[in-house]
């Protein structure tokens, strides 16, 4: 079964017969990278202003306080005017294509891991049966972008920055994946929908955290692997900006800049929504369960409602939880990075994964 | 040990250099300060400074293991000898030492004290610059504060302000 | 004394390898898996200032570092020969522009040295010593604060600015400034402290030493704190002695000695036979003794004994004067001397001379930091690039010091 | 840009405008999109042939193998392109770049001889293999239904664990992964005299 909600929309609405499938295919294709940046930017925006508050509260100040009035909510867009507003300066002797196209590849990838996210049961850009796969596989992509950056700015501090996104992440990606096995195969499945739907369970609290007794401690490394493939400290690495100035980043300003922060705060949102869909329920909570009790199916606009709340919320936890990680620790050294990566998180996932096959395999045996 | 002990000291272990002591006034109360001295010291001839250093810094009772300053000075334009001032403590014992050496302003040489304290070599690299003192057999013998490019001592008396840096005017 | 530990002489860049003639426009040329050189500066920052640090480095390990200095150089010594001795006070301030108490303070010891007759109130030695703790305080809260932000924790910088802030309030209270402030001065104080300011100290004081516990735990025992600074940049008691590092670099290495203590002037004779505080000393407890976590903990703990001689200041003080028989323009009798006073860096020196004009002959400024520094060149090699940078965070410059 | 890169990159978008057009004209909204896929993988490998900079080849790879799992996603196979992007583009590519982007850029890298060589190469493979495809086949199009794909891991899981199907290459390669990965481990391993400074500098020591 074909998912084409846009075209479907599109051709609900009718249009005259001289316009060819192709014009409406590819403008239903606009019409989803449209929505999807707005998302994108929505999180983006809303996650800075939250970074700034946390940041600040952590800090005994209050962050901004001005802007738009209500504790600065309108910060984020006078900044993102401002950065639209500035000039567009390319360093001499910077790869001048590679300059250009290194935040497009970055936010690109981000744009199409973020086409696997399901809003609600009903609501999805489109039905991945391998969604995890495709969002681990093109969320890997951005470190491409990020070594293009890293390299085309023909500044040493960026090729630093570079080098140690390169080694940080493809150390990172082998416990991430193996930490994210174990809920995988608890729940078997890699689609984001039915991860969910198999967490349904009594009082929508049938988690994956309670099903595997390796679920917990492969959380856990997820949840470090992510942090390091988020580039969020303690693993900001390739931006550390007392060691490396800005890194990767220095070299850029204006928009560019800012792409680079958008696909930040979209991979810290998607990394937690992933964690909450495989670790912590994904749609289902209390309120899931008394909702679908009440109102029957899964389909129903109120359930629908209750589950894109309880998504949200889900991954702006784990936002926050990241912002309070970042806003607390040192940072620590690369040397430490890898080992921790190579030496301990990399072991201890694949006994996480022993572990959890162990546990299914005895309770099938029932 | 106050400054007469260490003088005494100085002269029973024959240091190497040492010319004579200078005690120039009646010392005040302040000169008990033991944090402060200067006022009384001793006068060391510049081409024996590193002997009378390694001597200082060896000997058990004078202890002076810590070089605290090395720096220059211009006393007038017409004076001809530069004083170079040197600062000793010892951290066991507690006491300081100053010392004094005259170096003639139209040969302004005197071997370099790196070789008994490393801290002497930044000091001797900013008195070189400033004063166009050579210190003969300094391993990094470049200017520390002034660019590289700079023409004249500027801490000398005699000194003329440039009027110009790079064509950037400065009058 | 610890066991002496073998260290190698300075590494220096030689002029050959120097990276590119200048003005040419490269790309990358010097990229290959041979050795990379990187400025770090003058803009950068790690280097807590204008200073450049010139790097070589073999992927993130670095091999050779030199560092340039003199992009802050601003004359001080000159100037002090060419303006009269109270009118150079105001300079005084700005080479080590975090601990401007401690400078006026010394230059003021110096030029009193040489001033025979002239009697210090008592009042007014007692509210030197405590401008003098305070501003330790205020200047140790700034190095554990950047300290912090080079190895990457944020949010204790902004809490140590809190206290700051108050210490700050506190000076501008009594003297109406809050960075430069020129209140010590020849002869004494300039003035009287404002009503129930002693009072805000004291109250100051209180609150300080609940929040010092915080600070503490928030980063001094932080576990990634100590994995990045123990065992980084060792400095021997041996090698600290013979680069002539004073202050915290040198109890860091476990060397027991304090100019208040063991050199008294003013009032910290009376002060440490009181037994009324304790000099912290590095003991080598997370790695090595003498490493960057040594440093830092002997600066953090100085606060605390600080706020000690602050409190032992308040109980002892009394209405009295505050500025000696000084006359409107100085004239210091011919003669020389130097003095040595404990600031928040080690040892600042003021070697002062005269021919008993009404300008110096001589104003020699020994800036702690400048002698701290040299010791870069000789850590840095070795280490990784984040540790380079936790190397020069431990050594606590202010750029203005090492340039003067 | 150099007056032949400049015939060569306007040569590269003129062939890619028309192979988008063909396709568009061809298969409509999804000819487009396989004119795209396959205009990102051949572009890529011919600016990854032509390009001088060894850092350029490289990152042009990455178009190549987006355009490969493009291919695949419109041929059914998503487990395959999603491993393509994830194992090619996330993980070799980027250590291809870890160790090319430390090499000296060779100016004198790129001869026409060279180019043409390479291209013959290619073009002759393609051709052999065209050849023998259509020898067996009668027609390009795709005529028979693409079988439904395997989507949930424990199917893939066990695709690869079912002892009569998988099992023995799949531990063959992966006991010859991990020797390999152990054996790199201990060639790269820094030696402890390394991490001393070098005398290479020229200081006095």
């Amino acid at each position: 079964m074909e998912q084409r909600p846009f075209l479907d929309f599109l051709e609900t609405l009718g249009p005259p017969a001289w316009v060819p499938e192709w014009a409406l295919w590819l403008t239903a294709a606009g019409l989803g990278v449209g929505l999807i940046t707005t998302i994108i930017s929505l999180i983006a925006l809303f996650s800075i202003w939250l970074e700034r508050k946390v940041s600040g509260h952590i800090q005994c100040r209050y962050g901004p306080m001005y802007a738009g009035g209500w504790h600065g909510w309108a910060q984020t867009i006078a900044d993102g005017v401002k950065l639209m507003m500035k000039e567009d300066m390319i360093p001499t002797g910077a790869d001048k294509p590679l300059f250009v196209i290194a935040p497009a590849i970055v936010l690109s990838s981000i744009f199409g891991a973020m086409v696997a996210l399901p809003l609600s049961y009903g609501f999805y850009f489109a039905q991945m049966d391998l969604g995890i796969f495709m969002i681990l596989a093109l969320g890997s992509t951005t470190t491409i972008g990020v070594v293009m950056a890293g390299w085309a700015s023909n500044s040493k501090w960026s090729l630093y920055g570079a080098m140690r996104e390169a080694a940080q992440v493809v150390a990172y990606e082998i416990p991430l994946g193996l930490a994210l096995l174990v809920p995988l195969m608890a729940l078997g499945t890699f689609s984001l929908l039915d991860a969910s739907h198999a967490q349904a369970g009594f009082f929508g609290m049938n988690w994956a955290i309670f099903q595997n007794p390796a679920v917990l401690p492969a959380f856990v490394i997820f949840w470090v692997a992510a942090l390091a493939e988020t580039k969020r400290a303690p693993f900001d690495l390739p931006e550390a900006e007392s060691e490396l100035v800005a890194g990767f980043l220095t070299e850029y300003s204006g928009i560019r800049w800012s792409f680079f922060f958008l696909e930040e705060y979209a991979a810290m949102f998607l990394m937690s929504v992933v964690a909450a869909v495989f670790f912590f329920g994904g749609f289902e909570s209390p309120l899931t369960w008394a909702a679908r009790e009440a109102f029957g199916s899964n389909t129903h606009i109120v359930v629908q409602l209750v589950c894109f709340g309880t998504i949200v919320i889900k991954g702006f936890i784990g936002v926050f939880l990241m912002m309070w990680l970042r806003w607390t620790l040192p940072r620590i050294r690369i040397d430490q990075v890898m080992t921790m990566g190579y030496k301990y998180l990399t072991p201890l996932a694949l006994a996480c994964v022993l572990v959890a096959a162990i546990w299914e395999a005895i309770l099938s045996l029932f | 040990m106050d400054f007469q002990a260490i003088h005494d000291r100085l002269v029973a272990i024959d240091a190497p250099g040492l010319v004579r002591a200078e005690l120039p006034r009646e010392p005040n109360k302040k000169e008990k300060d033991p944090g402060r001295s200067g006022e009384s010291y001793v006068v060391v001839d510049s081409a024996r400074m590193v002997d009378f250093l390694l001597a200082c810094r060896d000997d058990e009772r004078l202890d002076m293991k810590l070089l605290v300053d090395l720096s220059a000075a211009d006393p007038a334009v017409d004076d001809e000898n530069f004083w170079v001032l040197i600062q000793l403590l010892s951290i066991e014992k507690k006491h300081r030492l100053s010392i004094k050496a005259f170096l003639p302003k139209d040969n302004a040489r005197m071997p370099t004290a790196t070789a008994v304290h490393r801290g002497a070599q930044w000091h001797e690299r900013e008195c070189a610059e400033m004063y166009g003192i050579t210190f003969e057999g300094h391993p990094d013998p470049r200017n520390i504060l002034l660019p590289d490019d700079w023409v004249g001592h500027p801490m000398r008396k005699d000194y003329e302000f440039p009027t110009e840096y790079h064509g950037i005017s400065c009058e | 004394m610890v066991e002496a530990q073998k260290y190698k002489p300075s590494m220096q860049l030689s002029d050959e390898s120097r990276v590119l003639p200048s003005g040419e426009r490269e790309f990358m040329l010097d990229v290959s898996t041979a050795d990379l050189e990187v400025n770090m500066g003058p803009q950068h920052p790690a280097t807590h200032g204008v200073m450049r640090v010139l790097l070589r480095t073999d992927g993130e390990l670095v091999t050779g570092a030199q560092p340039h200095l003199g992009y802050l150089h601003r004359c001080a010594e000159k100037i002090g020969e060419n303006v009269e001795w109270l009118q150079y006070l105001p300079y005084t301030d700005r080479y080590d522009y975090l601990s401007a108490m401690n400078n006026n303070l010394g230059y003021s010891l110096a030029v009193e040295g040489l001033m025979t007759g002239l009697e210090i109130p008592r009042r007014a030695t007692l509210i030197r010593t405590i401008c003098a703790e305070l501003n330790r305080v205020a200047s140790h809260l700034i190095a554990y604060g950047t300290y912090g932000l080079d190895i990457g924790a944020f949010t204790p910088f902004f809490y140590a600015f809190r206290e700051r802030e108050w210490i700050q309030a506190l000076f501008e209270k009594i003297c109406g400034a809050r960075l430069t402030y020129s209140y010590i001065r020849i002869g004494g104080v300039f003035n009287d402290t404002p009503p129930g300011w002693l009072q805000e100290v004291g109250h100051f004081c209180d609150v300080f030493e609940d929040k010092w516990r915080e600070y503490y735990d928030l980063l001094v025992e932080n576990h990634i704190f100590v994995k990045r600074t123990a065992d980084i940049g060792v400095i021997s008691a041996e090698m600290a002695l013979d680069f002539g590092l004073t202050g915290p670099m040198l109890r860091g290495s476990g060397v027991d000695f304090d100019l208040r203590r063991d050199m008294p002037y003013m009032a910290y004779g009376e002060i440490s036979d009181a037994g009324a505080f304790d000099i912290p000393l590095g003991r080598g407890e997370k790695g090595t003794l003498g490493d960057c976590w040594d440093r830092f903990y002997v600066r953090v703990a100085e606060m605390m004994e600080s706020i000690k001689i602050v409190r032992w200041c308040l109980d002892a003080i009394e209405p009295g004067p505050v500025l000696g028989d000084v006359p409107k323009v100085i004239k210091v009798p011919a003669g020389e001397g130097y003095v040595g006073i404990e600031n928040p860096r080690g040892e600042l020196g003021h070697y002062v001379a005269s021919s008993g004009g009404k300008v110096a002959l001589r104003c020699r400024v020994r800036g702690p930091s400048f002698t701290n520094l040299a010791v870069l060149e000789d850590l840095m090699p070795g280490t990784l690039l984040a540790d380079s940078v936790a190397i020069i965070g431990s050594t606590d410059i202010v750029v203005g010091e090492t340039d003067r | 840009m150099d007056r032949p890169s400049q015939a060569f990159y306007g040569l590269l978008t003129l062939l890619s405008l028309t192979a988008l057009g063909w396709g568009l004209r061809g298969g409509g909204a999804h000819g487009l999109v396989f004119g795209l896929f396959t205009v990102l993988t051949l572009g890529g490998s011919l600016v990854c042939i032509w390009e001088r900079s060894v850092v350029r080849s490289a990152f042009s790879l990455m178009a190549t193998f987006t355009g490969v799992a493009g291919l695949f996603l419109l041929l059914g196979a998503d487990f395959l392109a999603m491993a393509q992007i994830l194992i090619y583009v996330g993980g070799i590519l980027a250590l291809l770049l870890f160790g090319v982007m430390l090499s000296p850029p060779d100016m004198n890298e790129r001869k026409l001889p060279r180019v043409i060589g390479a291209l013959l190469l290619v073009g002759g493979g393609v051709g052999w293999v065209a050849l023998r495809v259509s020898s067996t086949t009668r027609s390009w199009a795709v005529t028979e239904e693409l079988p439904e794909p395997v989507t949930h891991a424990r199917e893939i899981g066990l695709g690869f664990l079912h002892p009569g199907k998988y099992l023995v290459p799949f531990e063959l390669a992966a006991f010859l992964l991990t020797v390999a990965l152990v054996a790199a481990v201990y060639i790269a391993r820094r030696k402890k005299e390394d991490l001393e400074p070098r005398d290479s500098l020229g200081g006095q020591s």
